[in-house]
């Protein structure tokens, strides 16, 4: 691994962040547009952060370094899941770890999460916390089935190779197992998103909360990261959608076509990602929370039929 | 010569075996006692009768020591006792008479079941009486269990020991001297205790009515 | 005539204790008086293994026979040292007179002098004299205390034994008239040493039939079930210190008459027809033990209820047979009496402190009484079969040697059995050890002598768990050849 | 004599000399300082006899025979092989942080329990689990193995006043006897073929015996030591025995007793029988999965801390067996290369669990020592008041939570790949049915993570919920040493780990019979010994977080100015927030309870005693209750059968004397008879 790579790592790494407030403002603007609103501008996200960034924190006396320290992690975690995706090249820190760490790192950042909410010690930061455990814990085995298809179709589970030997093998690995697979984990997706119908992000209705009841207490600078980084876990999972289940066209040696190509790809799939998402938030409701694991199950079960389908066909 | 004793002794056995029916029979305390007598004579009669016929002398020793303890001593003992605790003279029985007595009937013949290997093979003279002294051991068993009075019990072991009196000179003209000897100071201090135990359940129940000793139990 | 002084020795100290009028003398002498037969007995048991079988005119001593010997001795050791501190806090506490413990020693002594003798006799006539002498002796014993169940407890003892004991009587008689027809009459046609010999030549039927009645006879003292009604009633009620001497040693010695007509048997016919009537009552034993330990009220009767279990084990080591199972069983004999004379000493300690049988009024032993509550949970958790002690090494020998005879219906059932009863048993004494004392209690112990006796004994069953000596070890394999069925 | 025997012996002796001490001075104040000083020297000494056995030593120690009779001698000997090495090594850690934080910790039960007697038996207690780890033969095994139990049994009841832990420690001593029954058979099946008792004979005695008798010994070890392993069901005893002993009693319970029942299961499956069937490991993966999945779902149900941690431990001896499993399958095709993956896998965790746990049981120890409660609902903000116990705590709950880089998430990584590495086996229902597999374990860990975050954050974070968890205190420096030392453990397990696994291998090696270190270990990068398949590397994703954190917290703090916080209350919608507001542990794990009702069955009672109006309530009290499935559809009916039974039989004991002869006669009667017709 030369500098080139290292380069290339950091570079579509903070590419993924800095378009992260973009992808939001565009769902939100398609949201508006769909539901014929005018809505905010694309570039509102930018706006709101940089205001955030710009504010004193108000901190609850009841917390802890626990509540103080989780918005660092929380950054740091989705930060090194991104250096293992590839984005735009299917250069990424593979040994650093597979999928497995990724969804691991994402993992880190919900208990810190989760604990932050509990530690200002309002209930609806409890109830946020409570609900977004529980919504994970029954989302994680679709994802590690849907990981086990693409190791199963890869024979690898580090990210860099699978898009790679995809994008190499091109259509002759390409199996029902992996269309199951990526509407396994694009499910998956909208439930750890906090995404309709899991969870309404612009909801501050506060029996609804979510995601948006554990980050209830922050504000300023801390708040602001803590958007920042849900926004970058977003894009997260949007890419490894997008360049390990459908990786065509992603730059898989290094040279500046391939690269921009490779871009350019990337953010095409994306925007089709982005406006699915916003066209099912603007069409559907969002689900009471006891009926959530339903649509998880089904999830799973998808994952579960495309290993079988696999095997079979 | 040997008919003769042979049927001298299977007399006396019969006499023995009528005598246990006797006792299954009757309901009132003193017959028993004075049939107990009788029987233990005749079972006396019978071996002194073996003695004579086999002309061993330390049978006679037995002869004598059986009519002594058996049919002289135990029953004044037992006499006594019911006197000093003054029973009521009825036998409270579990089991009605002619139920006994059928039972009694059915045992004699099982033990002629259990008995008849042996006889077909034995060799002594007095070798029928076998069947008798087990069916005898039954009946006295059954008793024990069926009549309630402590003297009753203790009637029914001396019957049992009568029973086995009979099986050991029946099956080899009886033991050992030394063993015979101990065997009836055994069965005399046995009976001794038994009647002490007698008064002392007297004395603490106010009854010799076994049928009341249930404190101990799970 | 070693014998014959080891015979006069308690016979002696019973009448001295009756005619002396004083506590402590008569405590002195008999305690004097078990050394001198612990002594005797070793020297007897030394000369039996070293220079082979004692015989005398009536006497015969084999290695079986001294075993058993010395365990009657060192118990009985023990028991009376455990009697002087019971008996004397009852003394103190005006619950007996000076009269009651003359005539409790005298017949202590009586029933030790008719142990002995079933051992040392080689007649089977004077044998079965011997056992039925001390059923009437240890009557008295039980009856002891003189209240309503004592003397119920008694007066079942002594009928219902006299009835098993007669029936054994009759098994003897038929044995002799076998061995009449063989051997002709003779004064010794009874005598073990010569039916073993001439064992061959024996009437099978009548052995047969002879063999049903003794096991019958001498189990109902034994304590096989269905025979066993007797035991918990007689073992509850007498003295605790009387309770640990029936089931430590009376039954090893109504069990050794047994064993000797199975050793005839073996001899003629082979071991399969007695050891499967072993067998067979062995399993009902362990079968009657479970269910009534489990639903126990009475530690005492617990305590009586489990030597029943453990009579039923050896039953069943000495069924199977082979190498391990009589090893085993000849083991557990020892390790049995010791633990659970262990036990009832034990028991004897809180019926002293608690003045009650019943397990539900028993709580917060440890907290009362923490060196007897460590003795009587490490004797119960010894007595269950848990290592590292003895009895946990012959129960699985005997375990082993059902594996390694074939049998494993047997040995799972025995397993199982002995896994419901370590149940029943642990709840029963856990929650006397356990839990919150009675709140007018006082933490005292109420017998040290006992303890020390306790203490000892602990650790014998102890080091049994963990090394057995090669001297013990040598001589039950010179005992298992007396079992070989040549 | 060698070095190993030289330590092996000073070590019996140390503690020996640890028991006696303790109990000689069990009145003076130095007691706790001698007894669990000795302890903690013991371990030292078992933690530099495993090294010198890990280094190439081994020991054979045999003493003079305990028994002999008719061929077959019983001697006392015990070696140590690689394997029990490993164990011993994890023993003799955890025992050695437990021992210095026992020493203070016991002050807890002064004037109230004997100290001498804990520290007595706690010496011996820590001297049997070795025996048991290093017994050279199987009734010496036994013999270990019941005395280990009934030193625990004798723990658990130690506050023997308290009527749940005697009741507890029966339900404790009976299972564990059952098992110990059903072990002895075990060996005894394998007797039968080798006629010997010796470990060392029974090395591959499964050549020697039928498939028949292999399976039926195979069954009768996983039941055995299952039980102690506290598998479902078998594990009905544990959450009850573990949480009642002495919080530290409770961590070495929980975190290395139930270990050397996975040693032996190790042992008699891959040593002595040889996996010989596919089927042994799938049964082995369904129990795991089930105790996986259940075990956590009933810990985060659980509101009394200790209890809570106990079940975790059920959960992560699930995750242990179901590496064993898995290594079992491979075996059974022969993978060799997997089957070591696998089998390293569970090692590794097993050592972990033991670090993690044990941390975590100390740590409940602390908080129930300062808030004087086990009780979560009422602890709260103790990480204010005692930020070290806080700290420290929180690093447990980290790693098993399977955080990175932490030691809990590394071995789990690694089971996730063997798992993942299953489409190698050949068989196609195998290979269908093991991705289930991978499933029940994600769920677990996601749930642990739930588990934990309520344990933590109900525990330690907000406001307190009760005056003693106000006035909570940090407990002394011995006992934060204690934790502190296998706190440290966990972070370098984890982020060396790398260098960790090769010496594994050197255990597993001769077990599975080939060596993988050299395809899994390169560098800082470990592979699941398949080159291509995925890499990871710990110590990267440490240092990469350790650049990271400081840098963005830099970043927030200048960019857009410096600004400072401001510190208030937490937003109440205008009514003042008391800790009655906060969220309850029970709400916490309501919304799973819910999901999940139809394992937990809840039954709720809500009773309200009404006023005149029937919209105003005097007052309102709710409880709910979830159903112990296994007790009330497995134990009890049993239990109450046999009782049943014996309550039918007890007739027999009627008291009456007629009854007493009848029998005999009858007994008399059908034996005679029975008799002459055969």
């Amino acid at each position: 691994m030369g500098p080139a790579q290292i380069i290339i790592i950091i570079l579509q790494t903070a590419l993924m962040v800095a378009i992260a407030p973009l992808l939001t403002g565009i769902i939100r603007k398609l949201k508006a547009l769909m539901q014929s609103r005018k809505g905010p501008g694309v570039l509102q996200p930018y706006y709101d952060l940089y205001k955030l960034f710009c504010k004193e924190s108000v901190v609850s006396m009841n917390a802890s370094w626990v509540f103080q320290l989780t918005p660092y992690v929380c950054m740091a975690a989705v930060l090194v899941a991104a250096l293992m995706v590839p984005a735009i090249s299917t250069t990424s820190l593979n040994f650093v770890g597979d999928l497995i760490v990724v969804v691991y790192m994402l993992a880190m950042m919900r208990f810190f999460m989760a604990l932050a909410a509990l530690d200002t010690g309002s209930a609806f930061g409890g109830m946020g916390s409570s609900r977004e455990m529980t919504l994970s814990a029954i989302a994680e085995p679709t994802i590690l089935m849907a990981i086990f298809t693409m190791a199963l179709i890869a024979h690898t589970t580090s990210l860099g190779d699978i898009s790679y030997q995809l994008s190499v093998h091109g259509l002759d690995l390409v199996r029902p197992a992996l269309f199951l697979a990526f509407a396994a984990l694009f499910i998956a997706t909208l439930a750890e998103n906090a995404r309709v119908p899991v969870d309404n992000p612009a909801t501050h209705l506060e029996l609804t909360m979510i995601h948006e009841g554990m980050i209830l207490e922050y504000s300023g600078k801390q708040l602001g990261l803590m958007e920042l980084s849900s926004m970058t876990k977003l894009m997260l999972f949007l890419t490894i959608l997008a360049s390990v289940f459908v990786p065509w066209g992603i730059a898989t040696e290094i040279s500046a076509l391939s690269l921009s190509i490779g871009l350019a790809l990337l953010i095409v799939k994306v925007l089709i990602m982005a406006a699915v998402i916003a066209y099912i938030e603007s069409s559907m409701a969002k689900l009471r929370l006891f009926r959530v694991p339903s649509l998880l199950t089904l999830s799973f079960m998808m994952a579960l039929i495309a290993v079988m389908s696999f095997y079979i066909l | 010569m040997i008919e003769l004793g042979n049927n001298i002794i299977n007399g006396l056995a019969v006499v023995i075996f009528l005598t246990t029916f006797i006792i299954v029979a009757h309901t009132r305390l003193y017959p028993w006692v004075s049939t107990y007598a009788i029987q233990s004579l005749a079972l006396g009669l019978l071996a002194t009768a073996v003695a004579y016929f086999t002309d061993s002398f330390h049978i006679y020793i037995v002869a004598a020591l059986a009519i002594i303890i058996k049919s002289v001593i135990i029953p004044r003992f037992l006499r006594y006792t019911m006197d000093r605790i003054r029973v009521d003279k009825e036998v409270e029985m579990l089991v009605n008479v002619p139920a006994s007595l059928l039972i009694s009937g059915g045992l004699a013949i099982l033990s002629y079941y259990i008995t008849e290997p042996i006889i077909v093979q034995g060799n002594v003279i007095t070798k029928n009486c076998l069947a008798i002294s087990i069916a005898v051991v039954l009946i006295g068993f059954f008793i024990m269990i069926t009549r309630r009075k402590a003297i009753t019990q203790i009637m029914g072991l001396m019957v049992m020991e009568n029973g086995l009196f009979l099986a050991a000179i029946a099956t080899s003209y009886g033991m050992p001297l030394i063993v015979e000897i101990g065997i009836f100071f055994d069965i005399l201090v046995g009976v001794l205790i038994m009647g002490v135990f007698a008064f002392q359940i007297n004395r603490t129940f106010e009854t010799v009515d076994t049928g009341i000793l249930r404190r101990l139990r799970d | 005539m070693i014998i014959e002084a080891l015979l006069a020795i308690p016979m002696i100290a019973a009448i001295l204790v009756y005619l002396i009028k004083h506590r402590r003398a008569i405590e002195l002498i008999s305690t004097m008086g078990m050394a001198m037969v612990l002594a005797a007995c070793a020297y007897l048991a030394w000369h039996v293994f070293s220079r082979g079988p004692v015989t005398g005119s009536f006497w015969y001593l084999d290695g079986l026979g001294a075993y058993v010997l010395l365990i009657i001795a060192f118990i009985g050791t023990a028991a009376t040292i455990y009697s002087i501190g019971y008996l004397g806090r009852e003394y103190e506490h005006h619950e007996i007179d000076l009269g009651r413990i003359r005539y409790y020693y005298l017949f202590f002594h009586v029933f030790i002098f008719t142990m002995l003798l079933v051992c040392v006799s080689s007649n089977l006539g004077i044998m079965w004299i011997a056992i039925e002498a001390t059923t009437l002796a240890s009557a008295f014993l039980v009856g002891f205390y003189n209240k309503d169940t004592s003397v119920e407890a008694a007066w079942k003892y002594i009928i219902i034994c006299s009835v098993g004991i007669t029936l054994a009587l009759l098994g003897t008689i038929l044995i002799y008239a076998s061995s009449v027809n063989s051997l002709g009459e003779s004064p010794d046609a009874l005598s073990w040493p010569t039916l073993t010999e001439h064992a061959k030549n024996l009437d099978p039927t009548l052995l047969r039939i002879a063999f049903i009645l003794v096991i019958i006879g001498y189990g109902t003292k034994v304590g096989f079930a269905p025979m066993h009604t007797w035991l918990p009633d007689a073992h509850s009620e007498a003295p605790t210190p009387i309770s640990g001497l029936l089931s430590g040693v009376l039954l090893n010695v109504a069990m050794y008459g047994i064993l000797r007509y199975h050793i005839i048997l073996t001899d003629a016919i082979g071991p399969g027809y007695s050891g499967s009537l072993l067998i067979l009552f062995g399993l009902l034993s362990l079968a009657a033990a479970a269910v009534f330990i489990l639903l126990q009220k009475d530690y005492k009767r617990l305590l009586a209820y489990s030597s029943i279990e453990h009579m039923g084990i050896i039953a069943i080591g000495f069924g199977i047979g082979g190498p391990f199972g009589i090893f085993g069983a000849l083991l557990h004999i020892l390790n049995h009496a010791i633990t659970k004379s262990l036990m009832f000493f034990g028991a004897g300690n809180i019926l002293l402190k608690f003045k009650t049988k019943s397990i539900n009024d028993v709580k917060g032993i440890a907290t009362l009484m923490p060196l007897t509550a460590a003795f009587f949970m490490g004797g119960g958790l010894a007595i269950t079969g848990s290592p590292p002690f003895g009895i946990f090494i012959s129960e699985l020998l005997i375990l082993i040697a059902g594996f390694a005879e074939g049998n494993y219906p047997i040995s799972i059932i025995y397993l199982l059995f002995l896994v419901i009863i370590f149940a029943g048993f642990m709840y029963h004494i856990s929650r006397m050890a356990f839990g919150e004392p009675p709140a007018d209690a006082t933490k005292e112990e109420p017998n040290y002598i006992g303890l020390s006796v306790m203490a000892v004994l602990l650790m014998v069953a102890l080091a049994l768990g963990l090394y057995i000596p090669h001297m013990l070890s040598g001589i039950l394999a010179n005992i298992v050849k007396i079992f070989g069925g040549s | 004599m060698n070095t190993e025997e030289a330590l092996f012996i000073t070590l019996v002796l140390v503690s020996a000399i640890g028991a006696t001490g303790a109990l000689v001075l069990r009145k003076s104040k130095y007691c706790a300082h001698i007894s669990f000083g000795m302890a903690a020297i013991a371990a030292a000494i078992g933690i530099a006899l495993a090294g010198s056995v890990l280094a190439g030593g081994a020991l054979n120690l045999d003493l003079p025979a305990q028994l002999e009779i008719g061929g077959l001698s019983l001697t006392m000997s015990f070696t140590m092989d690689g394997l029990s090495a490993f164990f011993v090594m994890a023993i003799s850690v955890v025992g050695f942080a437990i021992s210095i934080y026992s020493v203070s910790y016991v002050r807890e039960y002064e004037g109230r329990y004997s100290i001498g007697l804990l520290g007595a038996v706690f010496n011996l207690f820590l001297l049997s689990m070795i025996l048991v780890v290093t017994a050279g033969n199987a009734i010496i095994f036994l013999i270990v193995w019941e005395v280990m139990s009934l030193l625990s049994y004798l723990l658990v009841v130690y506050e023997n006043r308290r009527n749940e832990s005697v009741s507890a420690g029966f339900l404790y001593i009976v299972m564990t006897h059952i098992g110990t029954a059903f072990i002895t058979l075990g060996f005894l099946v394998i007797f039968t073929a080798t006629a010997s008792f010796d470990f060392s004979t029974f090395q591959g005695a499964g050549a020697l015996m039928t498939p028949m008798s292999k399976s039926l010994a195979f069954l009768l070890f996983l039941i055995g030591f299952g039980t102690k392993a506290g598998i479902m069901p078998m594990h009905v005893w544990l959450p009850y025995a573990h949480p009642a002993a002495p919080s530290n009693v409770s961590a070495l319970m929980s975190g290395v007793m139930v270990k050397t029942a996975i040693f032996m299961l190790i042992k008699c499956v891959f040593e002595f029988l040889g996996v010989a069937d596919t089927w042994w490991g799938l049964l082995v993966l369904l129990a795991a999965s089930i105790s996986a999945v259940l075990g956590v779902l009933y810990a985060l149900n659980e509101i009394d801390m200790k209890r809570l941690l106990a079940y975790s431990t059920v959960e992560n001896v699930g995750i242990i067996l179901i590496g064993l499993g898995v290594s079992m399958i491979f075996m059974s095709y022969g993978l060799k290369g997997l089957a070591a993956l696998a089998l390293i896998a569970t090692l590794f965790h097993t050592f972990n669990h033991a670090l993690f746990k044990a941390l975590l049981f100390m740590g409940a120890g602390a908080v129930t020592h300062a808030a004087h409660t086990k009780n979560i609902e009422k602890m709260g903000g103790l990480i204010k008041r005692m930020p070290w116990t806080g700290a420290l705590f929180f690093i447990g709950a980290l790693s098993i939570a399977a955080i990175p880089p932490l030691n809990g998430f590394v071995s789990e990584w690694l089971i996730f790949q063997s798992l993942l590495l299953s489409f190698n086996v050949p068989e196609m229902a195998v290979k269908i049915l093991l991705p289930m597999t991978i499933g029940m374990l994600a769920l677990t860990g996601a749930l642990a993570a739930a588990c934990f975050v309520r344990a933590y954050g109900i525990t330690f974070l907000a406001a307190p919920r009760s005056e003693h968890a106000a006035e909570a205190k940090e407990v002394p420096g011995t006992m934060l040493a204690g934790m502190a030392t296998l706190a440290l453990l966990c972070v370098l397990a984890g982020v060396l780990s790398v260098y960790i696994i090769p010496a594994i291998d050197k255990i597993t090696a001769p077990v599975v019979g080939i060596s993988v270190a050299s395809k899994m270990s390169f560098g800082i990068i470990m592979k699941p010994a398949d080159d291509s398949f995925s890499s990871m590397s710990p110590l990267a994703i440490a240092a990469i977080l350790a650049i990271l954190l400081p840098l963005i917290f830099v970043i927030t703090r200048y960019y857009g100015g410096r600004k400072n916080m401001v510190y208030g209350d937490t937003w109440d919608c205008g009514t003042p927030l008391t800790s009655r507001n906060e969220y309850t542990g029970t709400a916490y794990s309501k919304s799973i309870n819910m999901i999940f009702s139809a394992i937990y069955r809840p039954s709720k009672e809500l009773v309200a005693r009404p006023t005149a109006s029937p919209y105003i309530r005097k007052d309102m009290s709710y409880a709910d209750h979830t159903e112990p499935i296994f007790e009330k559809y497995l134990y009890s009916p049993v239990a109450s059968l046999a009782i049943k039974v014996a309550r039918q039989l007890s007739f027999i004991q009627t008291g009456s004397i007629q009854a007493y002869l009848a029998y005999i006669f009858i007994t008399l009667v059908v034996l005679l008879v029975v008799f002459r017709w055969i």
